[in-house]
C-alpha cells in the first residue's frame, strides 16, 4: 500500500540527546510517511521513547531538525506539537484519576460552548460515543482512579485516537492490555490508517508490530540501525538486529508449545486456600512445592497480580489462608511474611524501590537485622551489597549510585538480591519483566531459576504467555478472578492458554 | 436568666459582662481576679470574655452576647474602635458601658457611641517615673538599654513617650541599641534582644528599662557573669512578681500599673450607675487612676505587697 | 480502584447526581455538629445564631476561596494571614494621607481617593501573590517554603509601614463589615456575608465552567499528565497563588472594616482557621480533588462550631480553646473516615 | 533527576566523601549570611557572638531535632509550639502542687517532686506525640491535618490548666537554661547549648547508624516499597511523630528555664522557626532526604541570623522583622537553587 515515492509525512533529520552525561539519541534518521502504521522496536533503552518525546515536544532540547511536510516545526512545548497535530499516548500511564473518565478524554482540550463556558454535557456524550467505538462499558461521570488499570490504558489510547492528530504516536499501549483489547486495537489502528493518520507504534512485542505496520524502525543504543519494510522481514531478523546478536531464549517461537512435566509429589512448601479479594478473585486455593514454578497465566485484570500480592501480605484479602512450611501467615502483613522468607518481585519497580535513596540501602533494607546487625556501618553494608550486585549481575556494581540512575532491567536486579541475603522459601513473581527486552528478561529468569534450584517455591504471574510457558512447571489459567484451568504434566500453548483466560 | 449566687445582702444582684485584651497577660489576669473578688462583695455576677489578643475573637465574642440582658458592661479592648458596634447596640437597650485601660472609641465620640467612662492608668507618667528612678540610680550618665512592649499597644507607646522625654533631660545617657526594642510582651523575644544588646560593649551597662515586669524578670538571669552584673532595672507593673524582685533587690524599682483599681473602679463605679441610677453627665468622661513608684526607698512595698496579694486586689 | 457495587451506587446517583461518600461526610460532621450545639447551647436554634456563623464566617470565607484554588493544584500558601493584614495596612495607610481623610483619618475622603485606598493595596497583595508563585515555579522549592518566608516579609512591611499605629479605613469597609440587609427585624442578611457569597460564586464558576478551572484540577491531579496535555502548570502554580493572595487582602479589608480600622494583632490566626476551613470540606491537600461547594461546608461548619462554642454559656471562657480543639480533631478525623470507606 | 558529569562527581567524592551540591548550599548561605553581617554589623565577629547563636538556639535545635525525624519520614507536625508550651505549663503547675515547692513556687522541692514534675510532663507529651501519630495513621490523613487539631488541643490545655497564671519551674531548668561551663571569660558554653548538641549526637546517630532510622529514611522515601520490604511503615510514623513531641517538650521546659518561669506567651512562634530551620538545612519536606549535620547547619544559619538582626543598631526596630523575612527569603530561594543545579 505505501511506497517510498510517497513524500514524507514527518521527517527527523540527526536528532540527538544526551542525559547528563549519557547519550540517549545519537545522529538519528527518521521518516514518517502518510497513512502508514510505522513500528519501532529496540531493547530497553535504545531511545523509543525519548525519540517520541521529542516529536511530541516533551523534551524541548535536543539536536537535530524535524520537518512536518518539508517544513520544519518547532517542537519546544507539547501545546506546540499538539499544534502541529502530533499526538502522543505515552509509556507511563498519564490518566488524571481524580478527574471524570469522560474529562480524562479530553484533558488540555476540553470543548467549550460559544461563551467559553465548558460544555459538560457535549464531554460526556462526545466521551460515552467514544468509549463505546472501543467497546468500553463504563460509566463515564465517575473517576478514572477508580477504573482498573485496563480501563485506564483505553482511555488514554482513546484520547490519543481522537485527538485528531495526524501523527499519533502509540509508546508500548498494550504492555497493559489484554488481547481482547489488543485486537480492538488494532482494528482502531487499521481504520485510522484508512483515514489518512500516521501511526506510529512502538511495542517489545515483535510478532504485534509485524502483524500491525507497514514499515518497521530498528533502533540500538540510541541508533537507527534499520528501516525496513514488514514484508520484507520476520521476527528473528528485527531481534538480530535490536541486539546486534542473535538470541537462542526458549521464548522465541513459543508458538510450539511447551510440555510441562507431571506435578511433584513433593509436600507443598506454600499453600493457600479459599483466598478471596472483593473485586479482584474469589476461592482461590494454591499450593506450591519447593523447587516447583507455578505459573499463573491470565489476562490484564484477571485477578492474578492482586493474588500474587496477596500471597506477599501486600494486600489483605478478606476471606481464607495463607501457610508457609506449615505455619499460616498473618493475612496482609508484609512484616510476617518476610520474616518466613517470602519474597515479592513486582512489575513496577515504583513499587518496591527507593529511587532516591543509594542502591546499597535498597539491597539491605529487606533483611537489615540478619545482614548488618544492630549497628549500622556504611563500609559493611556497601561491602555486602556488592556481593550481591555481582551476584545478580547487575550493570554498574555501584552501590553508592541512586537506584533511579539504574536501567529498567538492572532496577529489576536490585529488587532481586534484596531479597537474596536471607534464604528465599517462597519468590512471588508479578509481571517480573513486563516492558523489558528479551535480554534483560533472560537475565532476570535466570536468577529466578537459581532460586527454584535452591528449593524455593516459586509463584510466576503474567499476562505475557511466553514467560509462563518458558518458565512454569505447571499453569493455572485464571479469567475474572476464578482459576478455570490448571495445566500439569501435558503440552500447552499460548492458543490453549487463552482459550481459557 | 438571671441567678443570684451573689452575696449582696438585700440588695438584688446585678450581672455585669467583663472582656479584656487576652487572659495570657498576667495583667489581664489580675483584671479579671479582681472583678470577681469584687463582685462577690458587691453582689455582682462577672460574666467572663477573653479577648486572647485577637481584636476578630473578642468581636466574635461580644457580638453573641449584645442581645443577652447586662446591668452593665466593662470592655478592654484589643483594639481601639473594633467593639464599636455592639457597644452602640449595647446603649440602644441603654446599658452602661464602661472603657477599661484601653481606649474603646475615641474621647470625643466616647458618649456619642455609648461608652459612660474611660478608666485608665497613666502610661506616660508610669515610664517616666521608672525612668526617672532610674536615672536617679544611675547618677543620669551612661549606657542604658529600653526593652518596649508590643509596640501596636497605646500602653506600651505612652511608656515609650514617658522613657524618652525623660531620658531627654540627660544627654549623658546613651540608650544601647539604637532605641527602644519592641518585644511583643513577649518574655523571649525581650531576653533574646536584651542578650544580645548586653553582648554590644563589654564596658559595664548602667541600668535598663522594660515596660513590663514579667519582661525584666525573664531577663534577670542573663547578667550573671557579665560586665553588667551591676546594673540597675526598673519597670512597669509592680504586682506580685514585680515586688518580690524588688523586695529581693533583683529590680532597683517599678511602677505600679494600677491594674485592681482600674478594674474595681469599674466595678463599683458600674453598680453606682445602676444601683443609684446615676444619670450620664454626672459621671466623669475619664478616671485616671493613680500608680506609685515601689523600690525598697519608697517605704510602700510592705502596704504595697499587702493590696497587690491577690486576695485582696487593691492595687 | 474499587468500584462500589453498582446498585447503591445507582441510588446514590439518583439522590444527588454523581456524588461520593467523601463529598457528604462534610455536610454530615456539620449536621452532628448542629445537632450538638442544639442540645447543649439552649437558644442556638435561632436565626440570630444564623446571621452571626454568616457575619462571623464571611472574612474566613473570602480568604479560603482563594486558599482553595492553591490546595487544588497541590501548593499551600501560608501567606494568607499576613497578606491580608498587610492589605489593610496599606489601605489603612493610604486612607490617612492629605490626599485622602487626611493625618486623623477623619476627614470626609474623596471617592477617588478611596478607590485609589482599596485598589492599590489589593494590586500590591496580587504582586505579592504573583511573586511567591513565580519564586515557586522559578526556584522548584515547595510553595510551603516560599510562602513561609513570604509570610515574614508581609507581616515585617506591615510593622514596618504602620509603625503600629492604629489606621482608619474607609468607611465603605466600615459599612460592608458591619451593616446588612434587614430581612426581617430578627434577620440581618450582612453585606460581607454578600460579598463572600458572590466571591464564592466566582470562584465556583471560574474552577468548574472555564478550561482555567479545569487546568487547575488537572496541574493539582497530576503535574506531569497537565504539562504533557500542553497545559502550562507553572502558569496555574502562579495564578492560584495570585488568586489566593487577591482573596486573601479582600478578606483583610473587610475585616478591618468590621473592626472599624487597622491594627496588627488582627488575622493572626486567620491562616491556620482558612486551612481548617478548606480541610474540614474535605478538600484534598495533595491537589486535585475538592471544590467551592466543599470549601463552603467547611467554612460553614467551622463558623458553627466557632458560634456554638462561644453560646455555651455554662463553660468557662478559658476552656473553649480545648473544647474548640477537641471537637475540630474529633469533626477532621471523622470526615478523614466517613470519605475514606467508599 | 540526572546524573552529574562523572568528572567533577568524582571530584566533589575526593573533596568531601559523598557530599553533593544539595549538602553544601545551606553551608555556603550560612557562610555569605557571616560574612553579610561582618560587614554591616560591627563587633559581629567575637566570641560573644558564638555564644549568643549557641544559647539562643538550643532551644530551637533541640526541637528541631524531632521535627527532622517527622519531615524525613515525609509527615510533619505542626503541634511542636503548643506541645512545648503544654509540657513547661505541667511542669510548672506540678511544681507549685503541694507535694513540690508549693502554691507561691518559692518552697524548697525534694529531689524526687523535682524528678516527677519534669518527667510527668515530658510523658504526657510523649503521650500527645502518639495520639496524633495513631491517629494520623488509622485515620490515614495526613497529619498536616491531625497535628493541626492537636496544635490547638495542647494550647487549649495549657490556657485551661494554668488559668494563665505565671509558673515557676525547678531550680535545675532554670540552671540549664542560663548558666554555662565557663571556658574563658569571654566564652561560656552554656548548659543547654550542651544538652542541644547531646540530643543532636543521639538523633544522628539513631537516624544514621540504626535499624529504625533507616527505616525512617526508607518510610519517607518511599512507604509503599519500606512497606513491601517488610517495613512497619505505620509504627516508624507514629515514632517520629512520639519523638518529636518529646523534643519539643523538652524544649519548652528549657525554654521556660531560661525565662524563669512559664507562662502562655512563650512558645508562640517555635514551630514556624523551627520549620524554617529545619528546611534552611535543606531537609526535603517530602521525606527521605535530609538529616541531622544539616538541620544543625539550618539552626546556626537562623540563629545567626536572629542574633546578627538584633546587632545592627543603625535600623529602625520596626523594619527588622521585614529584614529578617528578605534575608529568609533570599537564603532559602538561593538554598534551593544551589542545591537543584546537580
Ligand atoms: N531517570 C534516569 N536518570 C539518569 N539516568 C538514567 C535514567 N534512566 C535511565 N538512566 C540511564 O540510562 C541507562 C538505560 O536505562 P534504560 O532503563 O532505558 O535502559 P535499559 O536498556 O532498560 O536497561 P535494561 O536493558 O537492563 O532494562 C541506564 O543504565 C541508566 O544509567
Ligand atoms: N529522564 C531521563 N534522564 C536521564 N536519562 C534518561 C531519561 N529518560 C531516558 N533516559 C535515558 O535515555 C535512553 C533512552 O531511554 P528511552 O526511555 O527512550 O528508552 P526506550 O527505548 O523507551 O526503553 P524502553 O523500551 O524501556 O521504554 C536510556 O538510556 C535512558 O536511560
Ligand atoms: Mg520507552
Ligand atoms: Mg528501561
Amino acid at each position: 500500500m505505501t511506497t517510498l515515492s510517497q513524500s514524507p509525512l514527518l521527517e527527523c533529520r540527526e536528532i540527538g540527546k544526551r542525559f547528563g552525561g549519557e547519550v540517549a539519541l545519537e545522529g538519528v534518521d527518521f521518516t514518517l510517511l502518510p497513512g502508514e502504521v510505522h513500528g519501532l522496536v529496540g531493547s530497553n533503552g535504545a531511545g523509543k521513547s525519548t525519540l517520541m518525546k521529542i516529536l511530541a515536544g516533551a523534551l524541548p532540547e535536543h539536536a537535530g531538525t524535524v520537518c512536518l511536510d518539508g517544513r520544519p516545526i518547532d517542537l519546544s512545548s507539547p501545546q506546540s506539537a499538539l499544534r502541529h497535530g502530533i499526538a502522543m499516548v505515552y509509556q507511563e500511564l498519564s490518566g488524571i484519576g481524580q478527574l471524570s473518565v469522560a474529562e480524562n478524554l479530553f484533558l488540555g482540550r476540553q470543548p467549550t460552548t460559544r461563551f467559553g463556558r465548558i460544555d459538560w454535557w457535549a464531554m460526556r456524550k462526545r466521551a460515552s460515543e467514544q468509549l463505546a467505538e472501543l467497546e468500553i462499558e463504563v460509566d463515564v461521570e465517575r473517576r478514572l482512579a477508580s477504573y482498573p488499570l485496563v480501563i485506564r490504558q483505553m482511555v488514554e489510547i482513546a484520547r490519543g485516537l481522537h485527538s485528531g492528530a495526524r501523527v499519533l504516536i502509540l509508546d508500548e499501549p498494550t504492555s497493559a492490555l489484554s488481547p481482547p483489547e489488543t485486537r480492538r486495537l488494532f482494528e482502531l489502528i487499521r481504520r485510522m490508517r484508512e483515514r489518512g493518520v500516521a501511526v506510529i507504534f512502538i511495542s517489545h512485542f515483535i510478532e504485534d508490530v509485524l502483524a500491525i505496520c507497514d514499515r518497521v524502525t530498528i533502533l540500538r543504543g540510541g541508533r537507527c540501525v534499520d528501516t525496513r519494510d514488514t514484508k520484507e522481514v520476520d521476527k528473528h531478523f528485527v531481534i538480530h538486529a535490536m541486539l546486534g546478536h542473535a538470541l537462542d531464549t526458549r521464548e522465541v517461537g513459543y508458538e510450539t508449545g511447551a510440555s510441562l512435566p507431571v506435578r511433584s509429589a513433593a509436600p507443598p512448601l506454600l499453600s493457600a486456600a479459599g483466598l478471596s479479594l472483593p473485586r479482584a478473585f474469589e476461592a482461590i486455593d494454591l499450593a506450591v512445592a519447593a523447587g516447583e514454578c507455578v505459573g499463573i497465566y491470565g489476562f490484564v485484570g484477571s485477578g492474578h497480580q492482586e493474588l500474587v500480592h496477596c500471597l506477599a501480605g501486600a494486600l489483605r484479602p478478606a476471606t481464607g489462608q495463607i501457610t508457609v512450611e506449615g505455619q499460616s501467615l498473618v493475612l496482609g502483613s508484609t512484616h510476617v511474611a518476610v520474616q518466613r522468607g517470602v519474597a515479592l518481585v513486582a512489575s513496577d519497580r515504583g513499587q518496591t524501590l527507593v529511587h532516591d535513596a543509594e542502591i546499597y540501602k535498597n539491597v539491605t533494607l529487606a533483611h537489615l537485622k540478619q545482614s548488618v546487625g544492630n549497628w549500622l556501618a556504611r563500609g559493611r553494608e556497601t561491602a555486602i551489597a556488592t556481593q550481591l550486585l555481582e551476584r545478580v549481575g547487575c550493570r554498574p556494581v555501584a552501590p553508592l549510585l541512586r537506584v533511579r540512575n539504574l536501567s529498567g532491567g538492572n532496577q529489576q536486579k536490585v529488587v532481586l538480591a534484596k531479597w537474596l541475603l536471607a534464604p528465599v522459601r517462597v519468590l512471588l513473581l508479578d509481571e517480573p519483566t513486563r516492558g523489558m527486552d528479551v535480554g534483560a528478561k533472560e537475565e532476570i529468569m535466570k536468577l529466578v531459576a537459581e532460586q527454584k534450584r535452591a528449593g524455593a517455591a516459586v509463584v510466576l504471574a503474567s499476562s505475557e504467555p511466553e514467560v509462563v510457558l518458558a518458565h512454569a512447571d505447571r499453569i493455572l489459567v485464571m479469567s475474572r478472578g476464578r482459576v478455570t484451568r490448571e495445566f500439569a504434566g501435558v503440552t500447552v500453548d499460548k492458543t490453549m492458554l487463552m482459550r481459557f483466560a | 436568666a438571671r441567678q443570684s449566687g451573689a452575696t449582696g445582702g438585700d440588695r438584688k444582684p446585678l450581672r455585669a459582662a467583663f472582656s479584656n485584651a487576652g487572659l495570657q497577660s498576667t495583667w489581664c489576669k489580675l483584671g479579671k481576679d479582681t472583678a470577681e473578688l469584687w463582685g462577690k462583695l458587691l453582689g455582682v455576677e462577672v460574666v467572663w470574655f477573653d479577648g486572647e489578643f485577637d481584636p476578630q475573637k473578642q468581636r466574635n465574642k461580644i457580638d453573641l452576647i449584645v442581645d443577652d440582658d447586662w446591668d452593665f458592661c466593662c470592655f478592654q479592648a484589643v483594639q481601639t474602635d473594633s467593639l464599636e458596634e455592639p457597644v452602640r447596640q449595647l446603649k440602644k437597650r441603654n446599658i452602661p458601658v464602661m472603657s477599661l485601660d484601653t481606649l474603646l472609641v475615641a474621647p470625643e465620640r466616647m458618649r456619642e457611641v455609648g461608652v459612660w467612662c474611660e478608666i485608665m492608668p497613666d502610661q506616660v507618667f508610669m515610664g517616666a517615673t521608672s525612668t526617672r528612678e532610674l536615672m536617679r540610680r544611675i547618677n543620669g550618665r551612661g549606657k542604658v538599654i529600653h526593652i518596649g512592649g508590643l509596640s501596636a499597644h497605646s500602653g506600651a507607646q505612652g511608656r515609650r513617650k514617658g522613657f524618652e522625654t525623660v531620658v531627654a533631660e540627660f544627654p549623658d545617657v546613651e540608650v544601647v541599641g539604637g532605641g527602644v526594642r519592641w518585644c511583643d510582651w513577649k518574655k523571649q523575644t525581650a531576653r533574646d534582644t536584651f542578650d544580645t544588646l548586653l553582648d554590644q560593649t563589654r564596658e559595664p551597662i548602667a541600668g535598663a528599662f522594660f515596660h513590663s515586669d514579667d519582661m525584666a524578670i525573664a531577663c534577670l538571669p542573663a547578667l550573671a557573669g557579665t560586665p553588667h552584673e551591676r546594673m540597675f532595672i526598673t519597670a512597669v507593673d509592680g504586682q506580685k512578681e514585680g515586688l518580690t524582685a524588688v523586695r529581693e533587690g533583683k529590680l532597683a524599682a517599678t511602677t505600679v500599673n494600677p491594674v485592681c483599681l482600674i478594674h474595681m473602679t469599674a466595678l463599683v463605679l458600674g453598680q453606682f450607675i445602676v444601683r443609684n441610677q446615676e444619670p450620664v453627665d454626672i459621671v466623669p468622661l475619664q478616671i485616671v487612676t493613680p500608680g506609685p513608684l515601689v523600690s525598697l526607698e519608697t517605704g510602700n512595698l510592705d502596704a504595697m505587697s499587702y493590696l497587690a496579694d491577690p486576695r485582696h486586689c487593691l492595687v | 480502584m474499587a468500584v462500589p457495587p453498582s446498585q447503591n451506587r445507582s441510588l446514590a446517583r439518583r439522590l444527588f447526581g454523581r456524588w461520593e461518600a467523601s463529598d457528604v461526610a462534610p455536610l454530615v460532621s456539620l449536621a452532628v455538629l448542629v445537632v450538638f450545639f442544639a442540645l447543649v447551647a439552649p437558644g442556638f436554634l435561632k436565626p440570630a445564631t444564623v446571621v452571626q456563623v454568616l457575619k462571623q464566617g464571611s472574612v474566613l470565607a473570602i480568604v479560603s476561596v482563594g486558599l482553595t484554588f492553591v490546595l487544588l493544584c497541590a501548593e499551600i500558601d501560608l501567606a494568607v494571614g499576613m497578606l491580608a493584614l498587610w492589605t489593610a495596612c496599606l489601605c489603612g495607610f493610604l486612607f490617612q494621607r492629605p490626599f485622602a481623610a487626611g493625618p486623623s483619618g477623619a476627614g470626609a475622603a474623596p471617592a477617588w481617593a478611596v478607590v485609589v485606598a482599596i485598589a492599590v493595596p489589593l494590586a500590591t497583595s496580587l504582586l505579592l501573590g504573583l511573586t511567591s508563585g513565580l519564586l515557586t515555579v522559578w526556584s522548584r522549592l515547595p510553595s510551603f517554603i516560599i510562602s513561609l518566608a513570604m509570610m515574614n516579609i508581609a507581616d515585617g512591611m506591615s510593622r514596618w509601614l504602620t509603625k503600629s499605629e492604629n489606621l482608619n479605613v474607609p468607611s465603605i469597609l466600615k459599612t460592608i463589615g458591619n451593616r446588612g440587609i434587614e430581612i426581617t427585624n430578627r434577620f440581618e442578611l450582612s453585606y460581607s456575608a454578600l460579598l463572600a457569597a458572590a466571591v464564592f460564586i466566582v470562584g465556583h464558576v471560574v474552577l468548574q465552567h472555564t478550561r482555567f478551572g479545569r487546568y487547575v484540577y488537572m496541574t493539582g491531579g497530576n503535574r506531569e499528565a497537565a504539562r504533557l496535555a500542553g497545559v502550562r502548570t507553572g502558569r496555574i502554580v502562579v495564578a492560584c497563588l495570585a488568586i489566593s493572595a487577591v482573596t486573601a487582602g479582600l478578606g483583610g479589608l473587610v475585616n478591618a472594616g468590621r473592626l472599624n480600622s487597622v491594627s496588627l494583632d488582627q488575622n493572626a490566626d486567620l491562616l491556620l482557621s482558612a486551612v481548617a476551613c478548606v480541610v474540614l470540606g474535605g478538600t484534598s491537600l495533595f491537589g486535585g480533588s475538592g471544590g467551592m461547594g466543599r470549601t463552603a461546608v467547611g467554612v460553614i461548619t467551622f463558623s458553627v462550631l466557632k458560634v456554638g462554642l462561644n453560646q455555651i454559656a455554662w463553660i468557662d471562657d478559658l476552656a473553649r480553646p480545648l473544647l474548640m480543639g477537641l471537637v475540630l480533631m474529633v469533626a477532621l478525623v471523622v470526615n478523614g473516615l466517613l470519605s475514606k470507606n467508599k
